[in-house]
């Protein structure tokens, strides 16, 4: 036991020395620019994988592998996420106790805006996803929020998303210093390690996209939320971006954050932001 | 509730193919769930297509069949507006059955 | 010859564990010093999922009486969380170095 | 089926069921070659052995000889062992039945289908494997049985811990 957790702050230090040593690159003065950081997000991209078309990188993995590509082409024939898709239409079409339903909480009754969330609420200086808009509006209306991570949750988003499918992600970052101090917040969350494995989104999904981690092919960062929610075969079911999020976290053996924290609503946001332009293809079917 | 059963049948006139996506757990009967129980096996054994009166597809299936399962074949001797007749039973006594118009 | 064999054996056991064991008392510091770190590392958000399963076993063991595992598991548990932190306060400077720009 | 497999049953409890079951099952096949295939009553026997011979003995009572008129297709490596996109389609002409065998599973036969006169002898279906294995198509034409193999690999799907 002594010898394994000295072997464990060992390999630590050792990684943040090796961290030092890259060559450290030049620290633009701290102003938060996100024009230029998406800018610089998708060359990184399209640079890194110049035959992949720049609206494939929404399809995850299968932009990545070609005979992958050929199973999802097959599986979306008849897809598995056809009956999350049609619960979350029934779901909102059928009123409310009180009568209304989803359509009058949202612009344009709801249909094709998935692509403008998320969105920066200046009135509560926060950052509001589609998932909370959602719970919102439920209790709004008087009616249980549904859970982050359940079908319920992952119809209606999936429903939403179809609506918007094909138009390019737009997500606008007002003038205003709390909008510029969430995408922020977002990125360093994306760039920060964490968990007993010492992983960052970006160590898998920046680093090495298009490689295995055991069996699953990683996806891009870019355009990685646009196929939100999605149907995966390892868990037979709809998974919401919440669900993604948590799991994500406890495979690097970090405890996950409550669903819709502060953290994980920055986050989103700064993905969806440098996927601006991107076409969404939710909701998606995953391995 | 709507039928478990989703369907497209598409004809060109000579040939009408069909594509088949069923709501089914699939449950293999090897599987614990979360408390440490087996989940007793639960799924599809047979699957009917029936169209002008006489059977044109039976699949018999054991448990390695996917969840919510998806079968497509083709067949001859039917043309639009005609009825197609869907119907399995499961090994759990559970049944459906939907009519879809060919295409 | 045969009868004395036990015997002898009897005698070494019930001397070893005197010298060597954990009691309760060293069971209960460790495991303050564990959770301490433990409730520092979520505090700063970055708790790991094996500090919280290392240090339940430390209680569950302490709490069967076996205190030479519990004080092991709740030694690890408390370098678990103490690497959290050393993680979460470098990764405030260090996340820009593998910033895209 | 011997239901009490637990998660981790012991090998040997198993195969000591399974070799049980497939010589009662040998036991009453009679030795004539039967056309099982041909009644529509649903293949019980077949579907519980394990091994996958003794499905194909226990569902058309021969063996199959290889050919190249059957179109197998299979991915090289599954995304995910739960959801097998496997499709065949055979220029071989009366086709009556086809049959599919994962010969790794804990049985082998799949999905067996009937093709009444006028049905194209092609089907797509998912399929579930439990681990890398031989996938193996059985077109039953004009009284004849032909085959088809082709390997898929399986690893464990998502990244645990």
């Amino acid at each position: 036991m002594k010898a394994r957790t000295s072997l464990l702050l060992g390999s630590l230090s050792a990684a943040l020395v090796a961290l030092a040593l890259t060559s450290p690159r030049v620290i633009a003065a701290d102003k938060v620019d996100p024009v230029a950081d998406a800018k610089a997000f998708q060359n990184f991209f399209f640079q890194k994988f110049p035959d992949v078309k720049h609206e494939d990188f929404v399809n995850g993995p299968y932009s990545m592998n070609e005979d992958m590509k050929r199973q999802w082409q097959e599986k979306e024939e008849f897809p598995p996420y056809e009956f999350a898709l049609d619960a979350g239409k029934e779901m909102f079409s059928t009123p409310f106790k009180n009568g209304k339903t989803y359509a009058d909480c949202f612009a344009n009754g709801g249909i094709g805006i998935r692509q403008n969330y998320p969105y920066f609420d200046t009135k509560e200086g926060k950052v509001v996803t589609l998932e909370l808009a959602l719970n919102r509006c439920r209790e709004a209306n008087g009616e249980a929020p549904y859970s982050y991570v359940k079908d319920e949750m992952a119809s209606l988003t999936a429903y939403m998303a179809f609506t918007s499918r094909g138009k390019p992600m737009d997500i606008r970052i007002p003038d205003d210093p709390r909008a510029l101090e969430a995408f922020e917040n977002g990125k360093r969350y994306f760039y920060t390690r964490r968990g007993q494995l010492n992983f960052s989104c970006a160590s898998c999904h920046v680093q090495s996209p298009g490689e295995r981690i055991r069996a699953e092919i990683l996806a891009p960062a870019l355009g990685i939320l646009n196929a939100m929610p999605i149907y995966r075969s390892e868990w037979s079911g709809m998974g919401t971006t919440s669900r993604r999020f948590i799991t994500c976290n406890s495979q690097t053996r970090a405890v996950p954050l409550e669903p819709q924290a502060d953290e994980y609503r920055d986050v989103e946001y700064f993905l969806s932001y440098v996927a601006n332009g991107l076409p969404i293809s939710g909701p998606g079917a995953r391995p | 509730m709507a039928s478990s059963i989703r369907v497209r049948a598409t004809s060109n006139g000579d040939i009408t193919e069909v594509q088949t996506l069923i709501q089914h757990p699939m449950d293999t009967g090897l599987v614990k769930d979360a408390k440490g129980a087996l989940i007793p096996a639960h799924y599809i054994r047979e699957l009917k297509f029936a169209c002008n009166g006489r059977d044109v597809f039976v699949a018999n299936w054991g448990t390695a069949i996917s969840k919510d399962p998806y079968v497509k074949f083709s067949f001859k001797g039917a043309k639009k507006g005609d009825d197609l007749k869907i119907s399995w039973s499961d090994n759990k006594g559970g049944s459906d059955e939907t009519t879809a118009k060919i295409a | 010859m045969k009868r004395s064999l036990p015997i002898a054996m009897l005698l070494a056991l019930s001397l070893a564990p005197a010298a060597r064991a954990a009691n309760e008392a060293d069971y209960q510091a460790a495991y303050a010093a564990a959770e301490a770190a433990s409730e520092e590392a979520a505090g700063m958000r970055n708790q790991w999922t094996t500090t919280v399963s290392t240090l339940a076993a430390a209680k569950k063991a302490g709490d069967g009486g076996d205190f030479d595992r519990a004080v092991a598991a709740a030694r690890e548990a408390e370098a678990l969380a103490k690497a959290s932190i050393v993680q979460a306060t470098s990764e405030k400077e260090a996340w820009k170095a593998m910033e895209i720009r | 089926m011997t239901t009490h497999t637990g998660p981790h049953p012991t090998r040997r409890l198993i195969l000591q069921g399974a070799v049980s079951v497939a010589l009662i099952g040998l036991g009453n096949l009679p030795f004539a070659p039967v056309r099982a295939a041909a009644n529509d009553k649903y293949p019980e026997e077949a579907f519980k052995l394990k091994n996958e011979a003794d499905a194909i003995k226990a569902l058309y009572g021969r063996t199959a000889e290889p050919s190249d008129k059957i179109k197998l297709d299979a991915p090289e490596i599954a995304e995910n062992g739960g959801v097998v996109p496997i499709s065949v389609a055979t220029t071989l002409d009366k086709v009556t039945t086809i049959s599919f065998f994962v010969a790794e599973n804990p049985n082998a036969l799949a999905a067996s289908y009937k093709f009444p006169d006028g049905t194209i002898p092609a089907v797509a279906n998912r399929l579930k494997m439990a681990k890398t294995s031989n996938v193996t198509a059985i077109v039953e034409a004009d009284g004849k049985l032909y085959s088809a193999t082709k390997e898929v690999k399986v690893t464990v799907g998502g990244c645990g811990g």
